[in-house]
């Protein structure tokens, strides 16, 4: 079934590995960053949320304010 | 007009994390002068252009003669006046050439129109100098004069007396008077009382 | 009336919610078709006749071509539904693919430079298909510049959901006058097995690949979706919740 | 003090617009007018994206060859590439003015078709910038050793390929109002948008020098100019509108 002899041969690529590789790499370098980056932006967003909401609170206790209008 | 009122309802506005506007109510009728007063960053400007739709409020409505303002917008913006902070001129242009290019889209003007309006607001003299050789004052004249050359019935005036001397912000008071006779309207975000009659002046105050 | 259950359907913390439960959904899968994929594609398929097994560069390659492609027309298409409905989880959608889809163009055009090597000898012909990769990376780039160029998010929301639709009108264009130009400077272009009739061992991992990727995209559109929708609300009261947990 | 006694109002407010205002292609007429003449009274910002050309053109010689033969090879390319350097130089002015001193505002307030006055003010930026540069473009050509029956090829090639650069400059002009150093931004947006034309202007340019029918590429580039007159306004508009916000 498999196309390569061994798995030295697996990993040679047919001489091609000095350019199979680094592309494999490359992209899952990607994939993986991605994951990390959409990680990253969810906890920065719910502590901006946390803080947020800190501050509302607090103001809030201080008074609410009127309603201006006419 | 009876039916010329512009109304705001419930009407709320963030500036990124700042909520500026917070349900603000109002009613302007024709012959009435709405005077917003508030400390700085109350959000007087803020609302003005919330009113003449530049700025567009997350919640609440504008609604001009019952109907909502932004149903039509053009027809609503051809029936308004907005003085911003800072008058709307051309530095290289002079008085004149301001005022045609200026009003000049909204409505064919006449020779006489421009000078009436030029010459109502003291500007006969110097309408023909590039406005940068003009003072503050004198700019600020300048766009009164364009306002009352565009004949519409909403004024929308952000501190409209500016860099006026005494006479100038009479002047001010005289021209919103006289509007408000025409059945005309007007919201001025101001600093110092206007001098305008009190019969069809009304107060919001804005808070921070 | 339709429209109640579609705006409860785009409604911040249902959006919020559902992206929640639908990522291990999308996450999973992506992950088992993509090493399904790789089995088949690195292992399994056999060499090419002309260009032996350099080609297996192509499984990776060509889906992340597939999504630098399909991701910009999502983030326009979301942008043009967000400036036209004032659909705040539309912009959250435009805003969260961006990077995605300048990542995986940038994998395509190293991958494209690593294949073309052993192919052309060189790692950078002026190849059309290249090109025009290039030319949508300088897009990405120039759409999150324009973001990032604005404070209040709502404003570079509006603005940049303009450039992603000029983009969008654009890109085809940009396509074709380079494959237009390319074939007046008979470049080389032995890229892509264009032939018809790939055998099944070589077309079956890349067709689960690209369905791998996609999904792969879905998954880590809704992690990035939930922390847009949070960085867009201010003040409602299932944020509270949310961020509970 | 002058004479201010209160003196009746001529004439009724307007209550609609109606038969008082101006027709639209008055009002663009009156909007290019406009443009002129203050375009008339500061001439220096017209000189300048002019010279600037000449002095790109100037570079390629000293950098590469004085040879003609030589230069005449390349002499698309680069006239192409300064038209574009250039017309992204003189973009900076197309609306910044007019929406720092508040006048723009007063424009998209007026009730008119604000995309009908932004169309006369880029057509009035093509006919100060576009044209000159078109006109300048076979002086360049002729520096650069293209022969004497190739200039008119010269010239309506970079004739019809300014009007689609203003066009989609105006866009990021529009894109980039509110930012506040937006020049490597406006690069950024706009040279990747703009360039099918420089492929199909080179084009038309090098077949012109090779005494060859160049009415193809031509045509090509009157198609890109005449989607671009529909389609940019909406855009310039829309952009516009967000920014003043």
């Amino acid at each position: 079934m498999s196309s390569f002899h061994s798995f030295y041969g697996f990993l040679d690529m047919g001489g091609y590995a000095p350019f199979v590789w680094p592309a494999y790499a490359v992209t899952f370098t990607v994939m993986g960053l991605n994951i990390y980056w959409a990680k990253r932006l969810l906890r920065r967003a719910r502590q901006a949320a946390r803080r947020r909401i800190a501050v509302q609170e607090e103001t809030h206790l201080a008074g609410p304010t009127e309603e201006p209008s006419v | 007009m009876s039916d010329s009122t512009l109304k705001g309802e419930n009407v709320h506005l963030w500036r990124g994390e700042r909520h500026v506007l917070r349900g603000v109510h109002f009613s302007v009728s024709a012959g009435q002068c709405l005077q917003l007063t508030g400390p700085n960053g109350a959000g007087k400007t803020t609302l003005l252009r919330t009113v003449c739709c530049l700025s567009y409020p997350e919640e609440g409505r504008i609604s001009w003669r019952g109907a909502d303002v932004r149903a039509d917008l053009p027809a609503f913006h051809a029936q308004l006046a907005y003085l911003g902070h800072e008058p709307p001129l051309k530095m290289e242009l002079t008085a004149r050439e301001n005022l045609q290019y200026w009003v000049g889209v909204r409505r064919r003007l006449s020779q006489a129109a421009v000078d009436a309006s030029l010459d109502r607001v003291g500007a006969t003299r110097w309408a023909d100098r590039p406005v940068r050789t003009l003072s503050a004052g004198q700019k600020r004249r300048a766009a009164l004069a364009g306002l009352t050359l565009m004949r519409v019935p909403l004024w929308l005036l952000d501190e409209p007396t500016t860099n006026l001397d005494t006479e100038g912000q009479r002047l001010v008071g005289r021209l919103i008077d006289e509007h408000l006779a025409e059945g005309g309207l007007a919201i001025a975000a101001v600093h110092h009382e206007l001098t305008v009659s009190a019969q069809g002046l009304r107060r919001l105050e804005l808070q921070l | 009336m339709a429209w109640t259950w579609f705006h409860r359907l785009a409604s911040p913390p249902h959006i919020y919610r559902t992206a929640g439960r639908l990522t291990p959904w999308l996450a999973w899968p992506a992950a088992l078709l993509i090493v399904a994929g790789l089995i088949g594609g690195l292992y399994l398929a056999p060499p090419d006749y002309q260009q032996g097994d350099g080609y297996r560069i192509m499984y990776v390659h060509a889906p992340s071509a597939w999504l630098s492609l399909m991701v910009y027309t999502i983030m326009a298409v979301a942008g043009g539904i967000g400036l036209i409905w004032r659909m705040k989880v539309a912009h959250a959608v435009a805003a969260a693919s961006a990077p995605i889809g300048a990542s995986f163009t940038l994998a395509t055009l190293v991958t494209g430079s690593l294949w073309g090597k052993p192919m052309w000898g060189t790692y950078w012909a002026w190849d059309p298909r290249l090109t025009s990769e290039l030319i949508l990376f300088f897009m990405y780039l120039g759409y999150m510049g324009l973001r990032a160029a604005f404070e209040d998010v709502q404003r570079a929301d509006r603005i940049s959901a303009v450039l992603a639709v000029v983009g969008l009108v654009d890109v085809p264009i940009v396509h074709y006058s380079v494959v237009w130009w390319n074939s007046l400077h008979q470049g080389p272009s032995v890229m892509y097995l264009g032939k018809p009739t790939m055998p099944p061992s070589m077309l079956v991992p890349l067709l689960i690949m690209f369905l791998g990727f996609t999904l792969f995209f879905g998954a880590v559109l809704m992690m990035r979706l939930r922390g847009e929708v949070l960085l867009r609300e201010r003040t409602a009261t299932w944020v509270r919740e949310a961020i509970r947990t | 003090m002058n004479e201010i006694a209160a003196q009746a109002p001529t004439e009724p407010l307007l209550m609609s617009q109606s038969r008082h205002a101006p027709s639209s292609l008055a009002v663009a007429r009156l909007m290019l007018l406009r443009d002129l003449k203050l375009a008339s009274r500061k001439a220096s910002q017209l000189v300048q994206p002019l010279a600037f050309f000449a002095i790109v053109i100037t570079l390629f010689p000293l950098a590469v060859t004085p040879e003609l033969p030589k230069l005449r090879h390349i002499a698309p390319g680069v006239v192409w590439a300064a038209a574009l350097l250039s017309s992204l130089l003189a973009l900076e002015f197309l609306f910044r003015d007019d929406a720092q001193d508040g006048t723009l505002e007063q424009y998209a307030l007026s009730g008119r078709s604000l995309t009908g006055l932004l169309v006369a003010k880029t057509a009035a930026h093509w006919l100060l910038t576009g044209l000159p540069l078109a006109l300048m473009a076979p002086l360049a050509g002729a520096a650069l050793g293209i022969p004497n029956a190739a200039l008119p090829g010269v010239l309506a090639s970079v004739t019809v390929g300014t009007v689609t650069l203003s066009l989609i400059g105006a866009v990021g002009a529009a894109l980039t109002l509110g930012v506040r150093r937006a020049g490597a931004l406006l690069s950024l947006l706009t040279l990747p948008l703009e360039i099918p034309v420089l492929i199909f202007g080179a084009r038309a340019m090098k077949l012109a020098i090779a005494a060859q029918p160049y009415g193809a590429p031509l045509t090509l580039l009157a198609g890109l100019a005449v989607l671009g007159v529909t389609l940019a306004p909406l855009a310039v508009s829309a952009a516009v509108r967000i920014n003043l916000e």
